[in-house]
């Protein structure tokens, strides 16, 4: 079973485990700046590089979830300023219609984030950071979703 | 044309609870660019000594989180202290088996299946043939005679891969080829042979023809990919062998190992419970489809 | 076996009987309905919540004691590399009491016994048939689908099944006693039922119309591996595996690993040979590379091998085959088919 | 519609003139099943095969899905009896390149909808008679005006739904779900020569029919149908344990039309929403 309260050393406060999926043009490089330029955010964000949003597939998405995140965060180029043309365009056509998709299923949308943090955003990362954590924070763990290997069990005899 | 039910006998039902035994991994070969071979040993001592099979069984080994795969048992039964198992990376277990470190703990569910009829084959001239890593399950019963030497007569090994660098077994091959009690004849398919390559080149059909090894008394084992198989038996009727003399393996995929999950049968027959070694005669009576 | 197998139990004996059953604590599984109409086995709580408005249950009774997914081991990696391997727990000690299934799943329960105990006794299968006793209902009202006396059934079959009922119009009922587990169920229920008079004659058996020679059949499949009619006899199928799923003797399955990074679980789940990756070899190779030859392994199976193995034929002509595909792929016409030819 | 109609009589005719002059090496078309509600398919190698098909109000199926397989292209040509909601799956099928339109032979069924009770999906359907076939049979139907909103009323009971409500029925539905894949077989559009959940490196889709497992397959499953789906409602009409999946796909369908005033299967040259973007996509939702 996995533990329900992921612990930071020596504290008793439940942080919820946020995924976010980085493009490595923009928004990686805006959490780069935003840590140069020693702006904090909070901790319990794990950042993943991907090339592009483009290459977020919504089963990273899935698997998350599946595997405990509280919340997924999707973030990349501005529209226009994609290294690559265009994978922003499709990721944002891909991205929304399954946020569409999980609402209709009744998966919390709150709980799937999508945004544009350019390069030179390093405070827009930094506070978005503060402002999604504070949102996964006050919705508490995503108990519903059936995550990690133990659970989830429907017929079982 | 299972040796299996009638050895055994009437013995009352194994339980069965799919729980592997763990093993560790003791050393790591490679023996060619996507084929590690693997030395086990059982974790639980009590297992190491307890633990017996016959040359052509096999097991089912499993790393952690992959999944199970089927392969033979590539060591002697009369090499008591360990197991080897050779692997060719193709697929989720095996990519994941050739990511393992000496030392790593992998699963292991076996001995299953029926044997190479060893009784028969005593007095006998036998006659190895085997392809690419079709050699394992033959490495296995090799060591095996080698090791009773005294209780068979003639013995020819005739092995072949692609080319040189798929050979499996190098240093082996050339202790055979050393020993005086035993004729090797090694081949590589045409353009697979390197400058410093001694042995021959062709198809292992072709080099069995030229061969030309007296039918006479003796008892072959084949093992190789299909292709190899289905031509080294046209030669080796032109030869005048009897497919009531010739033995090999198949290799169905398997899930259960032990005659449930189906999915490794050909006709009434489980390769997992009267395989993997079958009589070429008997084969021939099957639906083929393998 | 006592003399005496016959019971008579008056209207609302199911009622007492189930509700005698869970105050003491045994676990009862009964047919229940669901918002779309369908009928299925599920544990109950209540007598209430059992609906005898069926003419089958929609999933065979097979999962009972063959889940469609069950854990065999969990492992967990330890911080110094050894593995943590633990067997799943056996099921429950207590009792289960399944109601309402039809004599063509009980007598499906004689392959899968077959199966899971030639030689490898599979525990987990027995230990969930051992604390089962099975009170089957006799078949009042076949469907055009339905096909069990050709393989060797009856609407009113009493094997595989424990206990078996006539439900007379009236609620009142006859209660056949066939093994010592059903003779124990009945000591039990005490009050619930007495013993009929010896005179209480069964009500007639339904007619079933659908009819083959399963031997015929058999005797052609001999020597037809190789036939065209196996390319045009699967053309229809799809290749899902509703059929195999739905089947209360199909019993293929698979095992897979899932996991996070430093533990997970084997599980077994069904599968199917209808499924194209189902014998596919890793290097690409697959013996059985079309629909034709799945769609043959599905009938051969059945008809030919698994009664050459085995001595019976692996299908007890319950019909959710027919009335599940999809497609409308007919086991019954084919079967038809191969006689005719 | 009865077997034995006009629309039969046409059909068997047109389909024997194909057969016999060799446009055609199969005629796909229906046939007739004692008492069965459903008619099974009928592939027609000749003249005289011919005489098996039917067009009735048993005709559910979506023939589509038999033009990618193998058996039938090694047919030759095949004609294929198509429906107007059958036809947009063979649009689909054109435009993403899995069949030439020269391979196949359109006929066409004026449809007045099918099934006893009438199926759903027939009461808003506005492809009654089917265009751009090579022949179409059976006599025309009057087409009604379709009210928009009533072509989405499954997918909006459940958005009328609040997030824990519909996590609650779906969940429920999930759970039935026994993973047969009937509704990637039947559907027309599953193609795939090896589908994402038979992939196991790494196996994204866990294929055990628990709960976890099974959530991830349909929402995959309809994910992958997103901006293709043409609403056939095949897959939910074989769902064995009858999981209400056109839902769902109504549901994803009015997604990329309301967005990208995208009607998938109307043509075989239209643009798949996926497959382009605009720079004056909304960025509402979008932090």
């Amino acid at each position: 079973m996995s533990e329900e309260k992921p612990k930071k050393d020596g504290q008793d406060k439940w942080e919820p485990r946020i995924i976010a999926f980085l493009c490595n043009w923009c928004s990686y490089a805006g959490a780069d700046l935003a840590g140069m330029s020693r702006f904090g955010y909070p901790a319990p964000i794990r950042v993943i590089k991907v090339p592009c949003s483009g290459r977020v597939d919504p089963l990273f998405v899935l698997r998350s979830f599946e595997q405990g995140a509280d919340m997924v965060l999707v973030s990349g180029c501005h529209p226009g300023d994609c290294h690559y043309t265009s994978g922003n365009y499709h990721a944002r056509r891909k991205l929304l219609a399954f946020r569409e998709l999980l609402t209709f299923l009744g998966i919390d949308p709150r709980r799937f984030k999508i945004s544009w943090v350019s390069a030179a955003e390093g405070g827009k990362w930094s506070s978005l950071v503060a402002e999604v954590t504070e949102e996964a924070r006050a919705l508490g763990p995503y108990k519903e979703f059936p995550r990690s290997v133990s659970e989830g069990v429907s017929d079982e005899g | 044309m299972t040796n299996g039910d009638s050895v055994r006998g009437n013995t009352a039902l194994t339980p069965l609870d799919y729980r592997p035994a763990k093993m560790r991994i003791e050393s790591i070969t490679d023996e060619t660019s996507d084929i590690k071979t693997f030395r086990l040993t059982f974790c639980d001592q009590d297992q190491n000594e307890q633990f017996e099979f016959r040359a052509g069984q096999f097991g089912l080994y499993s790393v952690f989180g992959s999944g199970e795969a089927t392969f033979c048992i590539a060591s002697s039964p009369t090499r008591r202290d360990y197991i080897e198992c050779s692997v060719k990376r193709v697929g989720r277990v095996t990519n994941d088996l050739h990511e393992c470190n000496e030392g790593d703990i992998i699963g292991f569910r076996g001995p299953y299946g029926n044997w190479f009829p060893l009784d028969e084959m005593e007095g006998k001239n036998l006659l190895f043939v085997g392809g690419g890593i079709g050699l394992a399950p033959l490495r296995s019963l090799i060591w095996n005679c080698l090791d009773l030497r005294d209780k068979f007569a003639d013995i020819l090994i005739l092995y072949g891969a692609r080319t040189v660098a798929d050979l499996v077994y190098k240093e082996e091959l050339k202790t055979w080829r050393e020993r005086d009690d035993v004729k090797t004849i090694y081949t590589v398919d045409p353009g697979g042979e390197t400058p410093d390559w001694d042995g021959e080149v062709g198809l292992v059909p072709v080099v069995l023809e030229k061969e030309n090894p007296s039918p006479e008394n003796t008892i072959v084992i084949a093992c190789g990919p299909p292709i190899m198989i289905k031509f080294a038996l046209f030669s080796m009727r032109k030869l005048g062998f009897p497919f009531e003399s010739v033995y090999t393996t198949l290799e169905n995929r398997m899930k259960c190992g032990v005659g449930k999950c189906g999915r490794c049968n050909v006709g009434n027959r489980y390769v997992c419970k009267d395989g993997p070694v079958f009589r070429y005669s008997d084969l021939l009576l099957l639906p083929q489809e393998f | 076996m006592s003399e005496q197998n016959l019971f008579e139990a008056p209207a609302g004996w199911l009622k007492s009987a189930v509700d005698a059953l869970l105050s003491d604590g045994v676990e009862v599984v009964a047919p229940v309905g669901a918002e779309d109409g369908t009928v299925d086995l599920a544990p109950v709580s209540s007598s209430g919540a059992i609906t005898l408005e069926y003419l089958n249950v929609n999933q065979p009774l097979k999962r009972l004691f063959f889940p469609q997914t069950e854990v065999l081991i969990e492992f967990e990696r330890q911080d110094d590399g050894d593995i943590d391997v633990k067997s799943q727990s056996a099921p429950p000690e207590e009792e289960m009491v399944v109601f309402g299934c039809r004599p063509c799943d009980t007598a499906a329960l004689d392959v899968l016994d077959k199966v899971f105990a030639w030689d490898y006794d599979d525990l987990r299968y027995r230990e969930r048939r051992e604390r089962a006793t099975i009170v089957a209902f006799a078949c009042t009202g076949p469907d055009p689908q339905c096909f069990c006396v050709p393989v060797g059934g009856s609407p009113h079959g009493s094997q595989g099944s424990d206990v078996l009922v006539f439900t007379r119009d009236d609620g009142s009922a006859l209660l056949e006693v066939n093994t010592p587990k059903g003779e124990k169920l009945m000591e039990r229920l005490g009050a619930v039922a007495r013993p009929a008079q010896p005179d209480s004659g069964l009500p007639d058996v339904p007619d079933i119309h659908t009819g083959f020679d399963p031997e015929k059949i058999k005797l052609w499949l001999d020597d037809n591996f190789e036939n065209e009619f196996w390319a045009g006899a699967s053309l229809m199928c799809v290749g899902c595996g509703s059929c195999t799923y739905l089947c209360p003797t199909c019993h293929c399955f698979d095992i897979v690993d899932e996991g996070i990074w430093n533990r997970g679980e084997r599980r077994r789940n069904w599968d199917s040979c209808s499924f194209g990756q189902f014998t596919a070899h890793a290097s690409g190779h697959n013996p059985r590379p079309d629909q034709a030859a799945r769609y043959r392994q599905r009938v051969m199976h059945k008809f030919k091998y698994f009664p050459e193995r085995f001595g019976l034929v692996a299908c007890v002509g319950c019909g959710r085959c027919l009335r599940a595909c999809g497609v409308g792929q007919n086991l019954v016409s084919v079967l038809h088919d191969i006689e005719k030819t | 519609m009865k077997a034995d109609g006009p629309a039969t009589d046409a059909l068997r005719k047109e389909a024997a003139d194909l057969l016999s002059r060799g446009d055609v090496g199969v005629v796909i078309g229906y046939g007739r099943q004692d008492d069965a509600d459903l008619a099974a398919p009928v592939f027609a190698r000749n003249a005289e095969d011919a005489d098996r098909l039917v067009f009735d109000d048993h005709c559910l199926g979506n023939l589509a899905v038999y033009l990618p397989r193998s058996e039938i292209r090694a047919m030759g040509r095949a004609g294929v009896v198509v429906k107007g909601c059958d036809l947009m799956a063979v649009n689909v099928l054109l435009r993403e390149n899995v069949i030439k339109r020269e391979d196949v032979v359109l006929i066409g069924t004026h449809c007045a909808g099918v099934g006893e009770p009438q199926l759903e999906k027939c009461s808003t359907c506005d492809v009654h008679s089917p265009e751009g076939c090579d022949v179409v049979v059976g006599e025309p139907v009057d087409q009604p005006k379709v009210d928009e909103e009533q072509r989405y009323k499954a997918a909006a009971e459940i958005d009328a739904m609040s997030v824990e409500e519909r996590w609650d029925f779906w969940r429920s539905q999930f759970d039935k779900c026994i993973r047969c894949y009937a509704c990637r077989q039947v559907c027309p559009l599953c193609y795939c020569k090896r589908c994402i959940v038979e992939k196991n490196i790494p196996q994204w889709v866990a294929t055990s029919a628990h709960l976890r497992g099974s959530i991830a397959w349909n929402v995959v499953r309809a994910f992958h149908l997103t901006g293709r789906c043409v609403g056939c409602g095949e897959c939910e009409r074989v769902c064995p344990v009858g999981i209400p999946l056109g839902a769902i796909n109504q549901k994803m369908s009015r997604h990329v039309g309301d967005s990208y005033g995208f009607h998938s299967g109307l043509s075989a040259d239209q643009e798949a929403p996926f497959t382009v973007w605009s720079p004056d996509d909304s960025d509402e939702g979008i932090l």
